[in-house]
């Protein structure tokens, strides 16, 4: 009986439009964001700041990018990776060849050329739909595999095809503890969730969902396919390719075009349905999923107090994994995020049944 | 506090690289089991920890981040050319020492520039010069190289591609026509590559190649009919799981040894009744003294002389940390006596690094499948110094540029 | 008259969507063999519900029976799979046609009869049949369904089920986008396989003159549950629903362009 | 010339098996409108299950014969393919029924994970041998012709020539029968399937079980070729661009976009490559795919997508 | 009682032929619409009626004839062009965006009146919020008129059939259409229902002055509603006048309203 909006009247449109209309989820999400930006550098270990949290928010913000994509244009992608290869290659050109380029400039125009490339694979949308276009998408994936690794010029001919940036700061602060590498990506993170969250809950956002449920429809109110989703292309493969970027800069430190392998792409495709298509929330569950799960696996026997082998572990993690993937599906197709809103509905019916 | 030593271990047991990366990581552990059989560094026991990478870069950092703050850790060895790319930047803020033993990157040999990293016995660099002085021998004379024809069928990444300038720099001191033919990676579908091959019949084909990229290698050769005594594999391609599925269709083909194989050294015989035979093997007994198994012996040999060795200057029985692990990394001398000492004799050649060369050995030789085993060890060769000095020299100072560093002063070296 | 046999006896179910969303709250309706019985209701009432809840089509819209009990002929059917119950002779009619997009008219009719055992012949003369009750499909049968008009796929989808041969189908709002004609037509099939092949009929229907014309008794449905049922003949002279549901209020019929305010007048039920 | 004709016969070779996989992934995309990515776990657990088989049976029962082994070891494999396309029917799909296209393939990924790690558990991760006497050495013909003859590896002509009939026997056996027919149905749409008595359930079992059987015979196959072991499952991968290119839904689509597509790399990177610096018959494939679709959206063979209002 | 004065020909079709492989779906048609009247067509099903709306839609581009929109002529429509003209529709089989809710299907009618840029909306900048509630406003009034408020919030693939058809016509309202196609929007609702429906597209007629082209089987609602029909029958026009007129002709009798009527 604690959680509903009885009783929050709303007297204007504005309020009702806000992004948790609901006081108690306002609360909820002010607790989490001070706890991400103060409690967490407090209170976390640096090996959970830099091995996993810091990976966390840059998956977040790519799954964040492709669900833009997938999610609410409906448009299938299986060539995140080479956005984020892109982001990352470009973000590095600019900061090795031209003198005192700003870490942030860096990466932002990394996410522009990400975009450029994003918009030109979009373009095959306009004709090829569902399945056969995230086939055609793979077509980036592996193009930029090859030409990250053959053509020297981005990887400013180092022999071996492995770039590596070092001494990145902001403003002159260095990004170089976990705690700093954290914040830094936790900025990105928030700040780009709030934008994309704006887009989805405008215009723009209602033309991609339009052209996702029904584009012949769409186009017959006066949506222009071409414009929603070219623009999808583009925002989405802007924030991947940032975070393609932060990926490389600020989690690997050095990297090969292996960093953003087909592996890749499909593991942010699983975060993306796992945790909810069309939800930006629900890229951050996803990405949680997907990120903790392997890990909390593999130390569950290390905590039950019982030693496996190395690969009867690592095996077992992969059927675990596999087999927790089917069942959130079966439990709930819309991922982790609808499983959430189910709850909350609950919650909000709670003590009645229905 | 207990008085342990913990030693990370980074393996692969898992992915498309597994069958190679096994045995590798039992032959590491084995020897870790076996000197703690015999009581362990001068007393210190060594504790240990594998973290499955699957060979990839962003596991490795993983693992490398879980286990690099357990106490009294010793030093990395990623086992992957990627991961060592990612750690190399990471090791000096957390001062534990790299080891990558015939891997990794090959201007990382100039101790001054990379202070944290060991690619000891060996980098691509070494081996490709190791492989051309052979093939040269073989024809009677490097200078019979003239117009000769060799291609590199490599794996296309960081690995594959890491021996490249190298080969191009002798193609060119020696005249002969490299022509590069990548594999993509994992190496499953080969078919044009050896159509490659046949069309442009190269005297010899040199194979840089990682897990089944080198099985799938030789049995497309066998298809295209390449000879197989052309075909010289890098150290990574001379291994039992290369070979063992082609069997006797590999007959002839050659490739670099880093070490002997077989269960005749003492250590072998030694890590054999002191942990096998007591049920703790690590792996499968039969397998105990391969190629790969045996490398991970040495490896974990040269760990524990590291440690050895820092002992004798910051302690005897103490637990060292990553940075004294470092400097007695840094000063290694295992002579010959040393050697035999351990139960190496005949495995590998003596070894001593310095501030300045981080590898302390370039000492390698060529061996041949026979259809069943590997076998006819060639005669001993070292890199040649002229042309490796100077490559690794300005790849190193580029490196430092990048990366805004100095190079180490004699007082650093000596710290 | 004798006490006709139940056929399909719907005991105070409850369905419960997602979860959450409690649509039926306890309906409760008997289908007497041979006879034609029609539910009634506004959009959204639960009649849709109610025909899954019976087919056994809810789980893949999510949806549970989690209170109540569904029998045919005495059988408990909740558990059955609509295979298991297709071939006990229920087969249902789908809201929104549902036809196979990609395959044509005719093998869109031919899928229907996949239970079937009798033989080929049987089948051929079964399909012979359907095209006579709608010869216009027998003029589009080589065309991919996707791209009939939205009549000629509500008609397959009724010829389809008509396919298997079955002895009760449940028809959820089967003159829905057909022309006035074929809606005559539809209906005067049902009665046609009522009395001569004794086919039950349970239909859902929002077109209530039609459907009290022909059915024997009706039941009214308003959000979820069952606010009033009789014989068709006591429904159709009942004054609430002659105005709500036949649109002749009072005296006569109004044109629809006289009334006046479209605010809903009365509900039995809020 | 001859080297030519040597690459296009490389190429369609490799072509033919790729259709192999690619038959697997058309099926059952042409049954339940389900796109299987857990294909290429299925060739590896097949390929373990019949090597792994192979090599314990004659240990266990005491015979020697490498050719019994074979034999039984195919039959024992395709048993452990049944039961597992029981399991995924009765664990996975048939409650997942009615759900999207992305949700089943989702699905199908978490199938291929647990594939994954239960068949390396049961079976082991090393390299394991399939020896079912297919012919290694190259065979040389036409010498009098070209100079130097023309090479042919007579391991691919014989896979590609069993690929081409196990392709053609399915390819019957879906074939207008009223089987074929209710598969096609339930693609379309599984609740009205349903509702017209199509037993999903007996129909998911089936074609999973025939997708498994061509999971293994491309097994077999790919396995002698290779060397059984993880790599095996990312074979798949180069039969993306070939179920796209033929069509998902058409079973010849996938044969003649197998071959379109082992031509074309093969070619590509024989004749281009060393101008691009090599390596480029990956994403070749892949561009060669997506120039096609541009044509025809739908691939070579595919049904129309449909869209209407 | 209504005040809505018939004007100008808006819309005028010429001799339009479409045909689909060897289905022919419309043969020569030619009809033209009226400002502010209401123009029924009716016919059997598979008649080429909802052809004939894709067509002036811009869906189907017709291999024949043209179409003169206030005086431009077209030989084929482009949906976008046709909607800034301002003609809305909605759909036989319901082409709602089904993963949105009700609120956002409506809104998406506002688009095309909506100018704030990517940026300006990422970052919900003053003018995209106000431009924003100004819409949803409008959309209120829609959502009040259709008497759909209970679910605003709710995605409209859960709402029943009905509710569905409501919102498709909410949807192509929010457009403040100047010449309304509506295929069959009374289909699935009972006597009821219908009467509502029938008002609600009346009050369209007069207070907006909307022209509305209307697809319906139900013949009372077409025969009291509509100001002209039009009658197609296997792609061929087989009548055209008033209701009155229409009723009587013979072959229309034979084709479609069957002898009872
Ligand atoms: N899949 C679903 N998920 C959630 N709610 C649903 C679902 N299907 C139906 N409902 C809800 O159940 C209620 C009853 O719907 P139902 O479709 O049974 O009505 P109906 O009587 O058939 O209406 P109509 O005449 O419009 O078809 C509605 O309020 C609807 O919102
Ligand atoms: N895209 C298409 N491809 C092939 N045939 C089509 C297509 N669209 C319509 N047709 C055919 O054109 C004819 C007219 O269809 P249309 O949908 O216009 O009929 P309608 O008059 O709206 O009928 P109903 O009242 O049943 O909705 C039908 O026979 C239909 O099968
Ligand atoms: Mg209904
Ligand atoms: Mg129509």
């Amino acid at each position: 009986m604690f959680y509903r909006e009885n009783g929050q009247f709303k007297s204007s449109y504005r309020a009702d439009q806000q992004i948790f209309p609901i006081a108690q989820d306002r609360i909820a999400i002010l607790v989490l964001l001070l706890a991400a930006f103060v409690a967490v550098p407090l209170g976390v270990s640096d090996y959970w700041m830099r091995a996993i949290l810091t990976p966390f928010l840059i998956l977040s913000l790519a799954a964040l990018g492709l669900n833009i994509l997938v999610g609410y244009c409906g448009q299938i992608s299986l060539g995140t990776g080479a956005f984020m290869a892109v982001g990352a290659y470009a973000a590095y050109n600019f900061q090795v060849r031209i003198d005192g380029m700003p870490l942030i400039a860096s990466l932002l125009l990394g996410g522009l050329c990400a975009t450029v490339i994003g918009v030109l694979f979009g373009i095959p949308s306009l004709r090829i739909k569902g399945l056969y276009l995230a086939v055609a998408t793979l077509a980036a994936q592996f193009f930029t595999d090859w030409a990250f690794l053959r053509i020297q010029w981005f990887t400013n001919n180092s022999s071996s095809g492995s770039v590596s940036v070092a001494g990145l700061n902001v403003f002159g602060v260095p990004i170089e503890s976990p705690v700093q590498k954290y914040l830094f990506c936790l900025v990105f993170v928030v700040v780009f969730a709030l934008l994309a969250k704006n887009l989805v809950r405008s215009a723009i956002g209602r033309e991609w969902m339009a052209m996702r449920d029904m584009d012949v429809a769409a186009a017959v109110i006066g949506i222009r396919p071409v414009y929603a989703k070219l623009t999808a292309f583009a925002v989405s493969s802007f924030i991947v390719g940032v975070a393609g970027a932060l990926w490389g800069f600020i989690h690997l430190g050095a990297w090969e075009p292996a960093a953003f392998s087909i592996d890749r792409s499909f593991q942010l495709l699983f975060m993306v349905i796992i945790g909810g298509l069309g939800s930006i929330m629900g890229s951050f569950f996803g990405a949680a999923f997907i990120v903790l799960l392997p890990l909390f696996l593999n130390q569950l026997p290390g905590w039950l107090g019982f030693s496996i082998s190395t690969a009867l572990a690592s095996h077992l993690e992969t059927m675990i994994f596999g087999a927790l993937i089917v069942f959130f599906l079966i439990v709930e197709p819309h991922g982790l995020a609808r499983l959430w809103s189910t709850a909350k509905e609950k919650l909000r019916l709670w003590p009645f049944p229905h | 506090q207990a008085k342990e030593q913990f030693f990370p271990l980074l393996v692969y047991r898992t992915g498309p690289y597994a069958p190679n990366g096994t045995p590798w990581a039992n032959g590491k552990q084995d020897y870790i089991k076996y000197i703690n059989a015999t009581g362990g560094i001068n007393g210190v026991k060594i504790t240990y920890e594998e973290c499955e990478t699957g060979y990839a870069t962003d596991k490795g950092v993983e693992c490398y981040e879980r286990l690099k703050g357990r106490p009294g850790v010793t030093l990395f060895d990623p086992q992957a050319t990627g991961i060592t790319f990612a750690l190399t930047d990471k090791v000096p803020t957390d001062k534990i020492p790299l080891i990558t033993l015939g891997y990794g990157l090959s201007a990382s040999q100039d101790g001054s520039v990379f202070k944290w990293n060991f690619p000891l016995m060996g980098s691509y660099w070494t081996a490709a010069d190791i492989l051309i002085q052979h093939i040269g021998k073989k024809e009677g004379g490097m200078d019979k190289l003239k117009g000769k024809k060799i291609a590199l069928v490599y794996h296309d990444s960081p690995f594959g591609k890491e021996p490249i300038p190298l080969l191009q720099e002798r193609a060119k001191q020696n005249g002969f026509e490299l022509s590069l033919i990548p594999v993509t990676a994992p190496g499953v579908e080969q078919k044009s590559a050896w159509l490659q091959v046949r069309q442009s019949r190269p005297d010899y084909v040199l194979l840089w190649g990682w897990g089944v990229m080198n099985s799938t290698a030789l049995k497309e050769a066998v298809a295209t009919g390449y000879p197989r005594e052309k075909m010289y594999g890098v150290w990574w391609a001379g291994a039992e799981p290369d070979v063992k599925d082609v069997g006797a269709n590999a007959k002839g083909y050659n490739a670099l040894a880093l070490n002997t194989s077989g269960t005749e050294p003492k250590v072998i015989q030694e890590i054999l009744k002191q942990v096998h035979d007591k049920g703790q093997g690590t792996g499968p007994k039969d397998e105990v003294g391969s190629v790969l198994y045996t490398r991970g012996v040495i490896i974990q040999m040269l760990g524990v002389e590291a440690v050895k060795r820092a002992q004798e200057r910051f302690g005897k029985g103490k637990v060292m940390t990553g940075e004294q692990v470092r400097w007695g990394m840094e000063n290694l001398a295992l002579d010959q006596k040393k050697l035999d000492s351990l139960g190496f004799s005949g495995v590998l050649r003596p070894l001593g690094t310095s501030c300045q060369d981080h590898m302390g050995s370039t000492w390698a030789r060529v061996h041949t499948w026979d259809g069943a085993k590997w076998g006819g060890m060639s005669d001993w060769y070292q890199a040649d110094e002229q042309i490796i000095k100077p490559m690794v020299k300005v790849a190193a100072e580029k490196y430092a540029g990048e990366k805004k560093l100095t190079r180490r002063d004699a007082a650093d070296c000596s710290m | 008259m004798s006490e006709p046999n139940i056929i399909l006896n719907v005991n105070g179910i409850e369905v419960i969507y997602n979860h959450v969303i409690l649509v039926l709250k306890g309906v409760s309706l008997t289908v007497p063999e041979g006879g034609i019985v029609a539910l009634l209701g506004g959009n959204g009432a639960g009649k849709t519900t109610t025909l899954r809840a019976v087919s056994n089509l809810l789980a893949g819209e999510r949806g549970a029976v989690t209170k109540g009990t569904i029998e045919l002929r005495g059988e408990r059917i909740e558990a059955l799979s609509p295979a298991e119950l297709v071939k006990r002779g229920l087969i249902q009619v789908m809201e929104g046609r549902h036809c196979f997009a990609h395959l044509t008219i005719e093998e869109n009719l031919m899928t229907g009869a996949y239970t079937r055992s009798d033989g080929k012949a049987a089948v051929q003369q079964t399909l012979e049949k359907v095209y006579a009750y709608f010869p216009r499909l027998k003029t589009r049968r080589t065309s991919q369904a996707a791209y009939t008009s939205g009549g000629e796929q509500q008609m397959c989808a009724i010829g389809r089920a008509l396919m298997a041969n079955p002895n009760m189908v449940l028809l959820d709002e089967p003159s829905m986008g057909l022309a006035p004609q074929i809606v005559e037509e539809v209906f005067e099939i049902v009665k046609d396989l009522n009395t001569k092949e004794r086919v039950t009929f349970l239909l859902a229907e929002q077109n209530t003159n039609m459907a009290l014309r022909y059915a024997d008794y009706g039941y009214i449905l308003e959000n979820g549950r069952i606010v009033m049922d009789g014989p068709a003949k006591s429904l159709r002279e009942n004054e609430d629903v002659k105005e709500f549901y036949l649109g002749v209020g009072g005296a006569d019929r109004k044109s629809f362009r006289d009334v006046k305010s479209y605010k809903r007048r009365k509900r039995w039920l809020a | 010339m001859g080297f030519f004709l040597e690459t296009l016969f490389g190429g369609l070779m490799v072509g033919m098996l790729y259709s192999l996989i690619a038959i697997g992934f058309v099926l059952i995309y042409k049954a339940s409108g389900v796109f299987n990515f857990a294909q290429g776990a299925m060739v590896l657990f097949a390929a373990l299950a019949m090597a792994r088989f192979a090599e314990w049976f004659p240990q266990w029962f005491g015979f020697e014969s490498q050719v019994l082994a074979n034999i039984l070891a195919f039959i024992a494999a395709m048993g452990v393919m049944v039961i597992v396309a029981w399991l995924i029917e009765r664990l996975a799909l048939s409650k997942l029924v009615n759900q999207e296209g992305i949700t089943l393939l989702m699905a199908t990924l978490g199938i291929a994970y647990f594939l994954d790690g239960v068949g390396q558990t049961i079976f082991g991760n090393d390299i394991y041998k399939i020896d079912v006497g297919m012919p290694k050495e190259p065979l040389m013909v036409l010498q009098g012709t070209f100079q130097g003859g023309l090479l042919l590896s007579q391991e691919d002509l014989v896979a590609a020539l069993v690929a081409a009939g196990l392709v053609v026997v399915l390819a019957v056996f879906f074939q207008k029968t009223a089987t074929g027919r209710a598969l096609r149905a339930v693609a379309d749409d599984h609740q009205a399937a349903q509702s017209i008595g199509i037993p999903l359930k007996r129909i998911w079992v089936i074609v999973w079980s025939v997708a498994g059987f061509s999971a293994l015979v491309a097994g077999v196959i790919w396995g002698s070729k290779l060397g059984v072991q993880f790599s095996l499952s990312l074979v798949a991968l180069k039969a993306l661009p070939v179920v796209i290119l033929g069509g998902l839904t058409s079973i010849p689509g996938a044969i003649i976009g197998g071959l379109l597509i082992g031509v074309g790399e093969k070619l590509s990177e024989i004749y281009l490559g060393p101008m691009l610096g090599g390596g480029i018959e990956i994403w070749f494939a892949y561009v060669l795919a997506l120039v096609f679709l541009l044509v025809r959206p739908q691939g070579l063979f595919g049904e129309k997508i449909i869209d209407r209002v | 009682m209504s005040n809505r004065k018939i004007g100008d020909v808006i819309l005028d079709v010429q001799n339009i032929s479409l045909s689909f492989g060897g289905v022919k779906a419309l043969t020569d048609i030619s009809f033209n619409v009226r400002e502010h009247e209401v123009r029924a067509i009716i016919g059997p099903n598979g008649a080429g009626k909802s052809s004939m709306l894709n067509c002036i839609n811009g869906v189907y581009w017709p291999q024949q004839g043209s179409i003169t929109f206030r005086g431009q002529t077209f030989k084929h429509m482009n949906s976008r062009q046709v909607a800034e003209m301002g003609v809305a529709r909605t759909f036989q089989n319901l082409a709602l965006f089904k993963g949105m809710s009700v609120l956002d299907n409506i809104m998406t009618g506002r688009n095309l009146k909506m100018k704030s840029g990517l940026l300006a909306q990422a970052l919900r900048w003053g003018p995209a919020e106000r431009e924003e509630l100004q819409h949803r406003e409008f959309v209120e009034h829609i959502i009040d008129f259709l008497e759909i408020q209970a679910h605003r919030k709710t995605p409209v693939g859960r709402l029943p059939y009905g509710l569905q058809k409501r919102v498709d016509l909410g949807r192509a309202l929010a457009m403040e259409p100047q010449v309304l196609l509506l295929d069959e929007p009374m289909a699935g609702m009972n006597v009821e229902e219908k009467q509502d429906m029938s008002r609600f597209i009346l009050d369209v007629n007069d207070e907006f002055g909307a022209t509305i082209v209307l697809i319906e089987h139900d013949m009372g609602v077409v025969m009291d509603i509509s100001d002209r029909v039009v009658v197609l029958d296997y792609g061929k026009k087989i009548g055209d006048g008033t209701p009155h007129e229409v009723r009587n002709n013979e072959d229309v009798i034979r084709a479609y309203l069957g002898v009872e009527h």
